[in-house]
């Protein structure tokens, strides 16, 4: 059965506070080399008969709010 | 005879060290919220004070999973001192964020004694926030934060969190936690027997709400007893009257026990 | 023309086009006369204005800051009231609690960022208002809010379902992150609020009389203070965007926040403990319009100019321009004036807390702000102009409507339209969006949104908090609103508002002493909308000044319109009371068996925008009248009643009259009651259904007959007695008799 | 400058309560093709000089409970 791989990150323009968390956290742990942490949510979706338009309505109606987020779609991706 | 001295651990989003400092006051220890980084910096010692508190909720925002950054913080620098501390046979509690904590540091259950994750509070089952209050049935009284129930006393108290469902790592844990009887508080309905959601709120396990340690000083729990302290905090007192809530007696429990030990 | 991180703009030499293209190409929201009054201010100058001074002047003279529209009805209306018992105004207002503490509260919308981003809107709707009560030297202790949602889809915009899931997440993640209890609000459902959905948030604080802060800067030599969250092109021109009609397929991302609760969260506590060891000199929080507006106000208030050198503002991003860190919004972040002595004891306060924070400039004598970028000047003007925006008298229209009731005939099953007002979508359970609030933390709610037995509560009509666990003393939390009443008719409308909250507060037995306005409204442009918000406000103030409760803050929303959709000229009222002793403070759920059961107050036969008719679908304008002089009354006689202990429990009648109070009476505690009204003489569906105002239903001890009967005179009436069922008759006509169970379902239905 | 990228999914043994609204909501909208839905978190980590081996330390440190999660690391993956 096909699956459809779904991203959903923030935007480059709107704060990520969740990355702003992991950098000081990791940087605590003494990772001193960290420049930057962006988050996102992965959505791995099986169903019957998917394609990618069917993904991006997905986005478009529940996933992501196209104001601060970008959606990716992949199909049987991995 | 000198009060217990109680430190309630915070970092930025920490938020419950209120009503546990003033539970812990009122119930008569000497209590102080003590920022993390003067544990670490060590502007602090662990070693002066009688019992930690880690108390409820968004370490760190709980971003990640609950608890897990301020948990990862201590693991780094503060982990061998606590260890001790139980071992010396002073408390520990950790309501909420506090139990997560606990959770990820393996300070709980730790059937194994080697101090490693065996545990998880997912995701609630509902997918949902929880606020509000349930029942939970006290099923050994051994730990020294109970001693003031008795057993099978059923209790009402506040819960209010996203991530509660406890699963362990395998089964062998979880025969260990029931076996020990280490699941000293169980999510119940109104009749006091064990059922699914919505009396269990999260999904946990066995209905499992809060797991004592093998030695009695570790508690960790979802539900809030230092929000209880009085009974015109519980949500149904103005049916049942005023005076001492569900919590006060968590609290008068560990202080006396302090005050008899040390 | 100056540098590349600066530009001059030639306005000297423009007309009255070129003007227009000025305002719009700077995305400055300001009108012609506005262009032609800045050009005349800069040929007495003798030079152009850079970018930064014309951005600073677009902030400052915004309708969102400088209040161009409401301002001088405002004044003429709600300033005033009472105004003896005002303690202070600020970014929120405060009044007298005990000899200890003053109570600070304010209620503000969000509803544009909301509209189009719903969680950030939201969750930046929460941390805002909680920076209000934080900037008067407050800590916060109770967040609400009242929402107001579309139920149709359109076309363009995201669907109403959509927007209501994010301002629910948006407020509970911020919320539960900062750990303050969000305890009260509303949820209305409307098809008058497609596309413009209303988030009005409220926040309520205690502070130390002695530690009361003030905003303005009345000293030379104090050093400006950044601290917080950094600087961003977040953010930049929400006020402008706030201050016009929300069009299709608006996403200018740079207004677009989500908030950071995890900064606030620490920023919060390292303010408080330098305020309480005496170190802030005034304090006032970054909101719209940013620095350019903080310190412009903090600045003018005192009568001092400044030196401010924004190369000293931390920042996210490190290509910014000088206009933008002068007028950006990001959140988390607040302005503290500090003596030259108390900086090092304020940094390392900041430090302890792992919180950002910068010196950047100083008060000094003089009426003129002057901004430096680098070593360059960027801004040099007059802070008077700069701040001061023009005021205007909009015209309005009111348009006469006769009062016209509708009878319609009488129904065949009041039962069944009962439980169809009890699952109503604008009366059923909130607990699908308040479970998700943690209304627990800081163990200090003593009522919390919902009361009776565990796992199957009902509603509360106020919410109680104690600010000290050392005193017995609560404070009540309520809020009142109607848009089905202000869209008919925004006079009673408004006074039914605070009819409403007045009556949460009393029913919990607490005494109302201060309210927080919020105004919502479409484009202030237009005669008949100027119209309904002069009625609004003749309302507001009829009721308050009645009451002698006065209005210590406030926020007006205008432009909620998008074409010809507007919302109704509506006010959110946010109303605070005082209890003695809480462990005596009421719920609505029936406490016990064979108690007699009063109403309190008669209803009359005016039906509009009730939900009876909304149910029936039938017209009628006649919207409830909240008479000021006998709301006074009752809550005297109310609380006199409280007092003496005769009241068990009580709860406000609102949507669906007495019928649904009585119904949301026995949902928290399995009791019914069996009520006869034979002896009103009253058709018993305009009995049951009215919702005429400043009423209550009261549960009384058993014996309180006489009692009862000596304070209220013939204003309560026996309407039967708490039994094991829930019963209605009008002599021999059998009204209702409902399954206490079916009615919890109903009221339940979709929530577990 | 490398990433890592990091992918936090939950073990197939363990319930994903969110993954369940997800299909839900996807059903309510009228799409029935819909068979399972699981849900992850995403890290892009910037940093200098990194390894998969320090991005298994992330995981094992921090982004990940042994217990309840997998990790999956890459480096400059897009
Ligand atoms: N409708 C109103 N009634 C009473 N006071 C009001 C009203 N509208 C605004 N105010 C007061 O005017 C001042 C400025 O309000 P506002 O611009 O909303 O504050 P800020 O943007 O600084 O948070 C505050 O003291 C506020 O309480
Ligand atoms: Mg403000």
């Amino acid at each position: 059965m096909p699956f459809l791989k779904i991203t959903v990150t923030l935007k480059k323009s709107v704060e990520d506070a969740e990355g702003q968390s992991v950098v000081k956290a990791l940087k605590l742990l003494g990772y001193e080399n960290i420049k930057d942490v962006r988050t996102g949510k992965v959505y791995f979706i099986e169903l019957e008969n998917g394609s990618i338009e069917e993904g991006r309505e997905f986005c478009s109606k529940l996933l992501s709010n196209p104001v601060i987020n970008e959606c990716k779609v992949e199909l049987d991706g991995n | 005879m000198k009060n217990p001295r109680a430190a309630v651990m915070t970092m930025e989003g920490t938020n419950n060290e209120m009503e546990a400092y003033l539970s812990l006051i009122h119930a008569g220890a000497n209590a102080e919220i003590v920022h993390i980084k003067k544990f670490e910096n060590s502007e602090k010692k662990l070693g002066d004070y009688d019992l930690l508190f880690l108390p409820g909720g968004f370490s760190a925002g709980d971003y990640i999973r609950a608890g897990a950054i301020m948990a990862a913080r201590i693991k780094a620098k503060l982990i061998r001192d606590i260890e001790s501390f139980v071992d010396d046979g002073r408390l520990v509690m950790g309501p909420c964020n506090g139990f997560q904590i606990l959770i990820e540091l393996g300070l709980l259950p730790n059937t194994e004694g080697k101090w490693e994750t065996e545990a998880a509070l997912a995701q609630n089952i509902s997918n949902r926030f929880e606020a509000r209050t349930i029942y939970v049935k006290v099923n050994n009284n051994k730990c020294v934060f109970l001693k003031k129930f008795r057993e099978g006393e059923i209790l009402k108290l506040p819960i209010a969190h996203m991530e509660g469902r406890f699963i362990t790592r395998d089964e062998r844990v979880l025969n260990e936690i029931l076996t020990r009887r280490m699941n000293v508080l169980s999510y119940v309905n109104r009749e006091g027997k064990e059922s699914g959601y919505p009396w269990n709120p999260n999904g946990s396990m066995m209905n499992i709400a809060g797991l004592c340690n093998e030695k009695g000083n570790v508690l960790g729990l979802m539900p809030h007893p230092e929000r209880v302290f009085y009974k015109v905090t519980e949500s149904d007192w103005t049916r049942n009257g005023t005076g001492e809530g569900m919590g006060y007696r968590f609290f008068l429990s560990a202080v006396e026990h302090m005050k008899e030990k040390f | 023309m100056g540098t590349e991180f600066l530009e001059t703009v030639e306005i000297l030499n423009s007309g009255v086009k070129e003007l227009n293209k000025i305002s719009k190409n700077y995305n400055l929201g300001l009108s012609t006369e506005e262009m032609l009054r800045i050009k005349s201010y800069f040929s007495s100058q003798g030079r152009n204005p850079t970018d930064v001074e014309l951005q600073a002047i677009g902030q400052a003279w915004s309708e969102h800051c400088g209040y161009k529209s409401s301002k001088v009805y405002l004044k003429k209306f709600i300033f005033g009231i009472a105004p003896n018992k005002i303690l202070s105004q600020g970014d929120a207002g405060l009044v007298d609690f005990n000899d200890d503490i003053a109570i600070a509260l304010k209620m503000e919308s969000h509803n544009h960022p909301s509209a189009i981003e719903p969680y950030g809107g939201a969750a930046t709707g929460v941390g805002g208002i909680l920076r209000d009560v934080l900037s008067m030297g407050g800590q916060p202790i109770a967040v609400t809010d009242v929402l107001y949602f579309g139920e149709r889809s359109k076309k363009g915009f995201p669907s109403p379902k959509f927007i209501e899931s994010g301002v629910i997440s948006g407020i509970r993640d911020y919320g539960n992150r900062v750990g303050i209890p969000t305890v009260s609000g509303g949820i209305f459902y409307s098809n008058d609020f497609v596309p413009n959905v209303l988030v009005n948030v409220g926040c309520v604080g205690v502070v130390k009389k002695s530690n009361i802060m003030k905003a303005s800067v009345d000293k030379p030599g104090l050093k400006l203070i950044i601290a917080g969250g950094k600087t961003g092109r977040d953010g930049i021109h929400g006020v402008n965007m706030a201050s016009k009609t929300l069009e299709k397929g608006e996403e200018d991302t740079t207004t677009v926040q989500l908030g950071n609760p995890i900064i606030k969260e620490p920023l919060i506590h390292a303010v408080l403990e330098a305020n309480e060891r005496k170190l802030i000199y005034a304090l006032k929080d970054l909101g719209g319009g940013g620095l350019s507006s903080v310190i412009g106000e903090m600045l003018l208030s005192g009568g001092m100019g400044g030196d401010i050198y924004l190369e000293m503002v931390p920042l996210k991003e490190s290509n910014m321009k000088p206009w933008e860190i002068w007028i950006s919004e990001s959140q988390e972040r607040m302005m503290l004036a500090v003596k030259e002595e108390n900086i090092n004891e304020v940094m390392d306060i900041f430090n302890s807390w792992d919180i950002t924070a910068s010196i950047i400039g100083h008060s000094r004598s003089g009426k003129d702000l002057r901004i430096y970028y680098n070593g360059q000047k960027v801004l040099d003007m007059d802070l008077e102009f700069l701040t001061s925006s023009p005021l205007y008298y909009r015209s309005y229209r009111h348009i006469k409507q006769p009062k016209e009731s509708f009878l319609p005939s009488y129904p065949k099953d009041i039962e069944r339209i009962m439980l169809k007002m009890v699952g109503n979508i604008n009366v059923r359970t909130r607990e699908y969006a308040v479970r998700q609030y943690d209304h627990t933390v800081r163990g200090s709610t003593v009522i919390g949104p919902f009361s009776g037995n565990v796992g199957s509560e009902g509603p509360t009509d106020a919410s109680i908090i104690r600010p000290s666990w050392d005193r017995s003393e609560g404070i009540a939390i309520s809020h009142g609103s109607n848009p089905f009443y202000s869209k008919i008719d925004p006079f009673r409308g408004a006074k039914a508002a605070v009819d409403e909250a007045v009556r949460n507060i009393v029913s919990s037995g607490a005494k109302p002493i201060a309210f927080s306005d919020c105004l919502n409204a479409g484009n202030p442009e237009i005669p008949e909308i100027m119209g309904e918000f002069i009625s609004m406000l003749s309302g507001l103030r009829d009721s308050a000044s009645s009451l002698e409760i006065p209005y210590v803050s406030g926020n007006v929303s205008f432009y909620n319109q998008t074409g010809k959709s507007r919302i109704p000229t509506l006010p959110t009222i946010l109303a605070v009371g005082k209890i003695d002793r809480i462990e005596k403070a009421l719920t609505p759920d029936f406490k016990n068996f064979g108690n007699p059961v009063y109403m309190i107050g008669l209803p009359y036969v005016e039906m509009g925008g009730s939900l009876y008719s909304r149910i029936l679908k039938f017209n009628d304008n006649n919207v409830p009248n909240s008479e000021p002089t006998i709301l006074k009354s009752r809550i005297t006689k109310f609380l006199k009643a409280f007092d003496d202990d005769l009241i068990l429990s009580s709860h406000d009648i609102s949507d669906g009259g007495l019928a649904v109070a009585l119904a949301e009476m026995t949902i928290g505690s399995g009791i019914g009651v069996d009520v006869d009204i034979s002896s009103f003489g009253m058709r018993s569906d305009m009995f049951l259904f009215s919702e005429s105002q400043s009423r209550f239903v009261i549960e009384g001890r058993k014996g309180s007959e006489e009692r009862i009967r000596e304070i209220f005179g013939n204003d309560a009436f026996i309407i039967g007695y708490t039994s094991e069922s829930f019963k209605g008759i009008n002599g021999e006509e059998n009204l209702f008799n409902i399954e206490l169970e079916r009615i919890r379902k109903k009221w339940k239905e979709g929530y577990i």
